[in-house]
This record gives structure tokens, C-alpha cells and sequence, in this order.
């Protein structure tokens, strides 16, 4: 087993995996831009190496500097989390290259399904149905507007070189494609470095349904079932939850094998995630493999009662798996919500800030993967979300009830976050009804940012009673101190004068 | 002293009456009698006729409260300002209401105008990228725009004034 | 069901039990003495009352008081938690002549059982094995020294009217007995307000294994498998897991029907705990049984899938058990670490004070039912247990990794705690194993204690650099104030010279 | 500047170098060099050779720490207390010995000994409940008592002095 492990990455899926680490008795080893120097990521690791400037460009996507970390600290093996390196094929080759192993799939497997549209060109191969789309990345914008007018409008473009939303414009005409096209593709070349962007048709009342699956390096492969991921704004997931609500045993054991044998046809080893677009007829279509751990894993770990990051690290240190297709048994329902520094009210805006109030909930059946604390101050320079809380129960409704209740046990103060946001969507009667797809935000975005903006009499009264009391404290204690200030004055004036007679 | 809280889509006017450091709040609907203990720093925890509240009060604005984990926006009206703002005096604010400031620090990706442009209500005028995500800002009001005040690349604070428009 | 829950306790179990009304819909009423104006739990529950003076006599004893409180305040139901009044007969009579649920069993069941010597007497006339000892209460010294010398010491002196470890004494001689008889006495009468103690033998090597029923209105009762709890100082548990490692599938079917007996034989109604005593043949005798919610229940509820709240107050709704004994499945492994203010290396001397820090950990299978948050003080008044870390993992080996992990992780600042010594017992290879009993503590106090108050060479060099370079910034810092002093006297001075001039 | 370092059983001299913010230190057996950063009042963040450490300094006595979760206690002595405690002055403290504290604010529930009692080292003076538990204290040293401060039934605060023993 490894001794040491390299997490190249940082918040909160950096301490996720470092306490992994820690529990399998392996060491591990933090880097970190100049602002993270007190990031929480720095503070749990064993050991910590300052890679360079805030922009990430300037240190999480510095390879170099990190494998050389990794090269002195006599580490066996790096992790790269999600986002940053964890897609890039360089890196692994690099990695792998110089004998360390790269917590990942091969980087044939990364090329082939990290790269959206080869992922596409690969899958047509396949019996697993794939959505129509380029196949190529849009190099002529006007022969890749024929393209979208022949698949019809509204098309997706997405951005071929990652996921998690970023770089994605829906398009709903002609016009205002080129624009779209632009503005996707500095998105995508800032996230990953990789400007190239692909057209997709867009569903209608399509689910965004994922499977998670474990591929040892024996060629083994299980699937651990689905994640409903429908529940998005600006073409991100918020809340995510298994199993989903719409999905029946038949439609998942076939989804499952399909996820299979897409990790199958491009050699898939470590975790996986296989997405696909369901519709409302349950056609489903095959619509990218994220190569890497996902945000959203935590909810299928509470259903299986297994522990992806350890699965990943076993696999890589080359054990076959322990789980058969006939072990994987699921209890119960888990929903996560991601808690991001961003401000609902106004479309999302990221928030930067002070953490001056935290409060994180806790109990029975409620988890919280974030890596904040009291005091932090929230920067510009990385995603803005702050962590994830997951929570289960028994079943869907009683496990609603328990995200409820955290929600409102939560409390993050300084900054706007996404909270109360979640609160609004899982109090929803048809989020409750488990009747929706991922149009739920735009279709009901009015009723939630209503329910957002609304008080009740009652806590008008409590926050203004309150807000008058602290007023009035905050004006005593300026009387007090300015009183103060005017009596040694005023001795110092008696002074001056006793001392002019 | 008589108030109007203004918050949640609605406004309610009150009494207040602090007497041997209670409160006492009183509508023409209802009286409520508070025991408030402060917590933390701008943290209370709050009875309010013994139904229990915390209340979190923002440092840098008092008037954006957090009441058991809700965002609450809040105006405390005295019979001085309720006056004034009967005057109209409440529309002062609105004259600066063409400064463009950002609400987030950031990098200033892209500026879609120039000096003496004109432009419409909700018309982009520049990009910022902030935690990787590119948001446009568009113009609160129609109007010439008179000054700007950044360059594309220049990276800026919370807060600071962008462009002008008159 | 239930609208509106008045929840008879403060701390960890007032929030736990809160926290389920909240997920059920149920409102929650706080009751508070005058140093918990800003406790967790008052802060957590939708209405609060003030119930009287610190001491717990004047205020969570009070039963007049609390009553009135659930009355005026339109509670259905009550909830004692544990400890305090929870097993009290006259209150559980009063709540219920006043038309209120109590969340618990019947009077006539806590009366039984909640006596130990009547429950001896009662578990008699079953086929359920009993530990020799009185069968009543103490009253002539010299009777019972006479019954303790035909037993054999050493005997065990225990509290007649309450659980927990309060009012227990282990006599080895004659000699001590008649002062350790007085003070359990004392004891007694301090925690349960009921002076009256009995005399049980001790068995040697033994293990404290106990088994959570539930049973409903309805004559359906149930198991859900055992806790092993041998880990305790001061005769109090201190580290709880389930499954129990000494025990197999064979010895737990038995003891499983011997609770349920046992629990028939009282006519229990809501959750309790059966406790035996297992000796190293694996002979198992009926020790008590605690009836009441459990301080380690959430052992339980970790590997069953179960809330035991909902549940209890299901069964007092008069809900009939959706369990059968054959649907109770366990999952993986829970370790429970109780988190005491207590200095383990001063004999586990209360700690009091405040919590200037705190950091609770998360992640994976790792639960923290508590009561505590930062700036928060500890007073003397009341049970000096923090709250509880509970850890699940799919096998006991991971589940204890787990759980040092966390611990590893959980700092809490400005007042001594049991989380060093709780690492120091996980790390223990005896505990390892799975191989002790009752008597770990004191077979292993001198290893674990020598382990606290080691420290490695490296750690030696990060303190003293740290507090060289703390007390040189603080020494920086006075010369700085003192010279800004300074150099206003002389602006005074100089004032005053040319004054003088 | 030459310090011992005293705790956890063992002590180690070093030499501490301060140089423009930076710290290093080093013993007969190897050298380190320490980042040091403040996380809150009394928490540093501390890398030793990128070894990575959370350090907490107690505020009340600064000789008490945390590093990573486990309690340290600690003594810096510099060269002139090393000389004092060469010279035997270290057991000035010591002739307070007979002093004896409460730990823990409580209520005294029991004193077994009245004033020119005489007792032996490990003797029960008297009970203190704290927290619903029943603590008894022993003698630190054999003597006679020649004072006591409180009375049955008193409640203490921490670090009161119950007890002199001569």
C-alpha cells in the first residue's frame, strides 16, 4: 500500500480525500497558492508545500511544480481530486512517467473520455445511445451553425476539454449563437485551459442521470447505481440525490449496464461516473464519462455504505475489487445539497467575504464535506463552492425532512450562500413530489426567489425588535465612549489652563 | 417610539418600549415582550414571547439580518425619517443610481463600450470573472455613459465604481 | 400525531431529540435554568421557558414547574430524555393524570425496572439469570455486610433509583465497606434525589453488554442487537460499539430473547435497554434495565438504519412497530466515544470553563451529537459529558481508524477534555484485538495515561518554536503598546514644560 | 539564543535564530526551519520543514499547548532561568506545597478534619461535588493543618484555597 500521497488540490474535496488518507494510515501531502497558506487543506495534511501565486493557473495547474513536490517529498502516489488536473492527460503521463501513480484511470481512458467529442465518437461505436451533436469541436462558426440548425435550436454547447457546468451556453436561436460560442469557449479556456467547446441537441424535459462505477485493473467493473443530478442552475447541479425518484428497477438495471459498458469500451480503471440524459419517454442517451471522482459521490457512499476515495486508492495500488455486481446492496436515500459562497437573489453572483458566524449541522444521518471555518476569508480566485451537505434517511421523505431540518440549522454568516436556496428547492411540493427534470429551476425560479424574499409578521417583528436593541446598544456604547473621551478632554483643557495660571 | 419595519415584501408599524432594559413591542394587531441575551458578537439569541429566534445581525450593514438561518432585509424607520420620506427625500438616493460599482472582486474580462456611448436599461456592459465563473453586468439604467473607470485585464476590489452613466 | 414536544432535559440529548421533532413536523419547547439562558438547546427549540435556578433541583428536577410550562404552553407529549426526570415515576404519573403523553413507558414499568433492587426481584420469577446480590435496598450497614461477606468480595454497591455509574461503589473488604455504602449513598441522593443503594456481587472479567428493545402499545417488541460497553472509568462508559466483538451470532440470538422477556415481563411499551453482565465462559446475567433513551443509542441507530426518537415517540403516538425481529438487519460497524469535560489525567476531574475553540469533525461516517459551540462556558452545574463522536464504517478495523481520525481532528480549546484519552484507548492494542472487558481501564491505566503525557521529539520542536515565537510577538506587542505610551507621557510632558515656560 | 525545551517526559536544548520574520532552530541533532502563521487568537498554523502542524497556545498559561489535538505541556527555559535552576531555585514554588486548591468550583460537601489535625500524605481532606460527581481530595504532604477556609456546605470557585497544611 502507499506510504504517501500527494492531493493536488484544495477546499473541501482536498480534505475529503486526506481523510481517507488518514484513515488508511497514509500520509499525505498538501500544496498550496499564497492565499491558501491557511486554507484548511494546509492545516489537516501531514505535510504542506507552498506551488505558487493565487490564480490557479499560477499553482493548482502547475504541474510541474507539483510533480516536482511530489518527486522531493518522496511521495508513491497523487490524487487530483476533481476540477484542476484531475482530467488533464499530460499530467498523468507525466505523473506516471516519472513512477508515481496517478490516483486515476489510465491516460488513454482520460483522452478518449475527458475530450467530450471523442468521448461522443468513441460511444457511436457502442450499443449505448448517444445524444445528437458534433462530433467534432466548432473550429468554423458558421458551418457549426449549420450544424445546430439541422439538429434545431435550442442547442447546448459544452465544453469539451471538462465538466461541472463550466463553459456551457444553451442557445435558443440562430442569433445569438455566435455570441454563446465566444463567451463558452474563454470559460472553458479558463477552467481548463482548453478553449474548445461542442453543440449537442438539448433534450426537453430531460433528467440528468448518472451512474457511478468502480473498474479494477482485472478488468473487473461494477456500476453503484444512479445519482439524480436534475436540480441545476446556470447549467450546475445544486442538489443531488439517490436513488431518483424517476428511475424503476428495469430502467436501472439497464442504465447500468450500459455505464458498464462504457467504462468497458475505453478501458475504464478507478471510479467512474457515466451521465446520461433521460427523457420523459426513459430514453436514455449517453452524454459524457467524467474520468474522476465527482462532486456529488458522498450521496452514492451513503446508500452503499462505501467509501469511493478508499475504492480509488485500493484500485490503484492494484487490488482487485472486493465488491461483486450481486454485492452492491443500497439502504435507504441520500440527497446532497452544495452550499456555494453565492448570492441566489442576484442570479447566483459569487460572494467574497469574511466567515464571521459558522455554524454547521450535525446529527444522525447528516454529513457535511466542506473544508470552511470560522474567521476564513472567502477569495475570488477558486469555485465558490464551500462544501456539500448530505444527508440520509430511511427514505426519500424522511431524508427530505432531515436535509430540512439541517438547512435550518445551518448557518454561514459574512457571506451569501446558497442555504437557504436548497431550503426553498427541497421545501418545493414538486421537488417533495419527486416529479421533475432539469428545467425545475427556470420552471419555478419565480415561486423560489419569492419564498427567498418573503418574511413572515413574526420575524419582521423579531429582526426589527432585535435590530432596535442592537442600534440602541451600539448608540450607549458610542455615548459611553465618547463621554469618556470629552471628560479626559476636558481634564486635559483643566490641566492646560491650571498650568497657563 | 413609534417605527416602521420595512422587509419581506411588506412593512409593519410598531411601538417600542424599553423599560428597565426589557423590550416591549406592541402593532395594532398584536404585544410582544422580548428577552434578548447577546450570543457572540452580533449574535443574539432572542424570546420573543418565548418563541426562540437567533438573530444575526450583519457587521458591515445593521439592516441585513439573519433570523434561525434566514437572510432577512430590513429598514428601521423612526417617525423622522418616516416624515421625510413622506416628503419624497427618500428619492435622493436614486440620483447615483447610474454608478456602476461591482458587487464582487475580480478580473475585468471584457468592457463592451467606450466613453459616450449610449445605452439602454439591461444592455451588457462588462464581464468579470470571479471563482471562475464570468458574469456579465448589465446597465441598471438608460443613459450616456460618462466615465470608465477600469481597463480589460485590470483586476478590482469589491465596491469599486466601474463606469458612469448619466 | 404529536404538534408541539416539550423536551424535559438540556445538553447533547435535548438537541438529539429535537432535532427529530423538527424532521417530523412536531414543534419543540425548551425548559431552561437561569446559566442556560444561551444554551444550545433553548437556542435550537422553537419555544423557551425559564424554569428556575441552576441547580438542578430548582430547575430540570422540578417537575410542578416543567408540568405547568407543558401545559400552558399547549405541549401533547413530553420527553425526558435521560437522566433527570426520565425515570421518575411520579412525573411520568403526573404528565400523564394531566392528559399529556409521556415519551416513555408506563409509570408501572419505570417502577419495576427503574427500581434495580424491585427489578431483581421481578427478572426473579423469569427464566432470565440474574447477578446474586440484596434483593432489597440497603437500611441495617451490618445486614448488608453480612449478605456482601456470604457473596463474596469484592461486591459491587449500586444506586436502587438510577443509572450511569452515579452512586456505584466497588467494595474489595469488609473494612471500606460501611464508608463506600455512605458515599454511594450521598451520591445517590445528589443525582437521583433517592439515597437507597444495593449490594451485587462483581463478577470478574466481565462484560457489559446491553441490548436495545423497542416495544409498542400493541405487545410487538423487538431487538435491535447489542452495545458492547466494557470501556468505562469511574464505573461510567466512556467508548461503546456494536456489534460487540466477544460476542457471536449463537450468545446474541439468546440474549436477544432474554431482553425481550425481560421487557415483556414489565409490560414495556417505547425503547429501553436490557443490560447484562457476560462472564468470560460467555454465562450472561440481567444486570438492569435503563428504561429510557440511552446515552449511546446512536451506536444503534448507526448500524440498524433506525432513529430510536422517531420511534419512541411513534410508539407513544400509538403507532404499532413497523419493525419485525426478522427485519432488523445490521450494516458495518459504530464505535461511540463520549466527549467528557474532564482532565483523564488528573483522575477525571470535572473541567470547566470556556470553549475558546472548537472544531468538531465530519466527513464520512463520522456523527457528533452535542451541545456545545464556541465562546460557550462550561459551568459546574450539570453532567460534564460534551456530546458524543460516533463513527461507522463497514467493519470494525475501519470503523476504529475512523474514529481516530476524527479524534485526531476534534479540538476543543480553554477546557480539558476526554478526546486524548479516547485516542489513547482506540489506539490500545488490547482494544484492538477486541479482547477486554470491564477491568481495561484500570489493567491499562498506565499505559494510557503514560501515552498522554508523551510527547514525540518533533512535536517537542513545533511547540517550542511556536511559544518562543508567540511569547516574542507578545513581547513585541507590550514594548510596542508601552513605547506608544511612552511617547505620549513625553507629548504630555513637553506640553506641559512649554506650559510651565 | 540558547533555550530548553522541557515537556512530554524529556527535555531538548536548542538554539533559536530569528531573522527577518523567519525561524529556525536547531539541536545537536538536526535543523529546522519554521513557517509560522496565525490562524486566530492563540492558533498558528506551523510548518516545520513543510511538516505540517496546527498549534494552539493556551491563553490563560502559555505553557500549555496543542499541537494537532494533543495536549502539550511545555517549559521554554532561557539561559539565565537554566543558571536559576542550576543554583537549586527552583523549588521556591515548592514550599507552597501545603497550599491546598480547589481544581474545580463546586460545593464543599464533606471536610473530614478540623484545624491542628494532623495528616499523613494521600489522606482525604475533604469532598467536593462538581457536575453531579463526588470528588475527593487527598493530602499533598504530610503535616499539620494549620488553617481552614471554608466550611460544609459552601460553594467554591476554582482555585479557591480550601486547606493549609504545614
Amino acid at each position: 500500500m502507499f506510504k504517501k500521497i500527494l492531493v493536488a488540490n484544495r477546499g473541501e474535496i482536498a480534505l475529503r480525500v486526506m481523510r481517507t488518507c488518514r484513515e488508511m494510515g497514509i500520509e499525505t501531502v498538501a500544496v498550496f497558492s499564497e492565499v491558501d497558506r491557511s486554507a484548511p487543506h494546509v492545516l489537516f495534511a501531514d505535510e504542506a508545500y507552498l506551488i505558487g501565486a493565487a490564480p490557479s493557473s499560477e499553482s493548482y495547474l502547475k504541474y510541474d511544480k507539483i510533480l516536482d513536490v511530489a518527486k522531493s517529498s518522496a511521495c508513491d502516489a497523487i490524487h487530483p481530486g476533481y476540477g484542476f488536473l484531475s482530467e488533464n492527460t499530460d499530467f498523468a503521463k507525466l505523473v506516471t512517467a516519472a513512477g508515481i501513480v496517478f490516483i486515476g484511470p489510465p491516460a488513454e481512458a482520460i483522452k478518449t473520455m475527458g475530450d467530450k467529442t471523442m468521448a461522443r465518437q468513441s460511444m457511436l461505436q457502442t450499443e449505448v445511445p448517444v445524444v445528437p451533436g458534433t462530433e467534432d469541436p466548432i473550429e468554423d462558426i458558421s458551418k457549426a451553425r449549420s450544424v445546430a440548425e439541422k439538429i434545431g435550436f435550442p442547442v447546448l454547447i459544452k465544453a469539451a476539454g471538462g465538466g461541472g457546468g463550466k463553459g456551457m451556453r444553451i442557445v435558443n436561436s440562430a442569433e445569438e449563437f455566435e455570441d454563446a460560442v465566444g463567451k463558452a469557449q474563454r470559460e472553458s479556456q479558463s477552467a481548463f485551459g482548453d478553449g474548445r467547446v461542442y453543440i449537442e441537441k438539448y433534450l426537453e424535459e430531460p433528467h440528468h442521470i448518472e451512474f457511478q462505477i468502480l473498474a479494477d485493473q482485472f478488468g473487473n467493473i461494477i456500476h453503484l447505481n444512479e445519482r439524480e443530478c436534475s436540480i441545476q442552475r446556470r447549467y450546475q447541479k445544486v442538489i443531488e440525490e439517490s436513488p431518483s425518484p424517476f428511475i424503476d428497477e428495469a430502467l436501472r438495471e439497464k442504465m447500468g449496464e450500459a455505464a458498464v459498458e462504457t467504462a468497458r469500451s475505453c478501458n475504464y480503471v478507478g471510479a467512474g461516473t457515466v451521465e446520461f440524459l433521460v427523457d420523459k419517454y426513459k430514453n436514455f442517451y449517453f452524454l459524457e464519462m467524467n474520468t474522476r471522482l465527482q462532486v456529488e459521490h458522498p450521496v452514492t457512499e451513503m446508500i452503499t455504505g462505501t467509501d469511493l476515495v478508499a475504492e480509488q486508492i485500493l484500485i490503484a495500488a492494484g487490488e482487485p475489487l472486493t465488491l461483486k455486481q450481486d454485492d452492491v446492496k443500497t439502504t435507504g436515500h441520500a440527497v446532497e445539497c452544495r452550499i456555494y459562497a453565492e448570492d441566489a437573489a442576484h442570479d447566483f453572483a459569487p460572494s467574497t467575504g469574511q466567515i464571521v458566524l459558522l455554524q454547521i449541522p450535525d446529527g444522525a444521518g447528516t454529513r457535511f464535506d466542506g473544508a470552511i471555518r470560522q474567521g476564513m476569508e472567502i477569495t475570488p480566485y477558486y469555485d465558490p463552492m464551500l462544501g456539500k451537505l448530505i444527508c440520509w434517511s430511511k427514505d426519500r421523505n424522511s431524508a427530505l425532512n432531515r436535509c430540512e431540518r439541517a438547512l435550518r440549522e445551518f448557518y454561514i454568516g459574512g457571506i451569501e450562500t446558497t442555504i437557504q436556496f436548497c431550503r426553498s428547492v427541497i421545501r418545493h411540493p414538486a421537488f417533495r413530489e419527486g416529479s421533475y427534470d432539469t428545467h425545475f429551476y427556470s420552471l419555478h425560479k419565480e415561486e423560489l426567489l419569492a419564498e427567498l424574499a418573503s418574511s413572515s409578521d413574526e420575524v419582521l417583528l423579531v429582526a426589527g425588535g432585535t435590530l432596535f436593541q442592537h442600534t440602541e446598544q451600539q448608540k450607549h456604547r458610542a455615548h459611553h465612549d465618547s463621554s469618556k473621551q470629552s471628560s479626559k478632554s476636558k481634564w486635559l483643557d483643566s490641566r492646560a489652563e491650571r498650568n497657563h495660571r | 417610539m413609534r417605527y416602521e419595519i420595512i422587509g419581506g415584501g411588506k412593512s409593519v408599524e410598531v411601538d417600542f418600549l424599553a423599560e428597565d432594559g426589557k423590550l416591549e413591542i406592541s402593532t395594532d394587531k398584536r404585544r410582544a415582550s422580548f428577552d434578548i441575551v447577546s450570543v457572540q458578537p452580533g449574535v443574539y439569541s432572542v424570546l420573543m414571547d418565548n418563541r426562540s429566534f437567533v438573530v444575526g445581525v450583519g457587521t458591515r450593514n445593521g439592516q441585513k439580518l439573519n433570523v434561525n438561518g434566514t437572510p432577512v432585509s430590513l429598514e428601521l424607520l423612526d417617525a423622522v425619517h418616516l416624515h421625510l420620506r413622506d416628503l419624497g427625500w427618500e428619492s435622493m438616493e436614486e440620483s447615483r443610481a447610474g454608478l456602476v460599482n461591482t458587487q464582487i472582486p475580480g478580473l475585468i474580462t471584457r468592457i463592451f463600450h467606450v466613453r459616450g456611448d449610449e445605452v439602454s436599461e439591461g444592455e451588457p456592459l462588462f464581464l468579470i470573472e470571479a471563482m471562475k465563473m464570468e458574469n456579465e453586468i448589465r446597465a441598471p439604467i438608460s443613459g450616456t455613459i460618462i466615465k470608465i473607470s477600469v481597463q480589460e485585464g485590470q483586476t478590482v476590489d469589491k465596491g469599486t465604481t466601474i463606469v458612469e452613466i448619466e
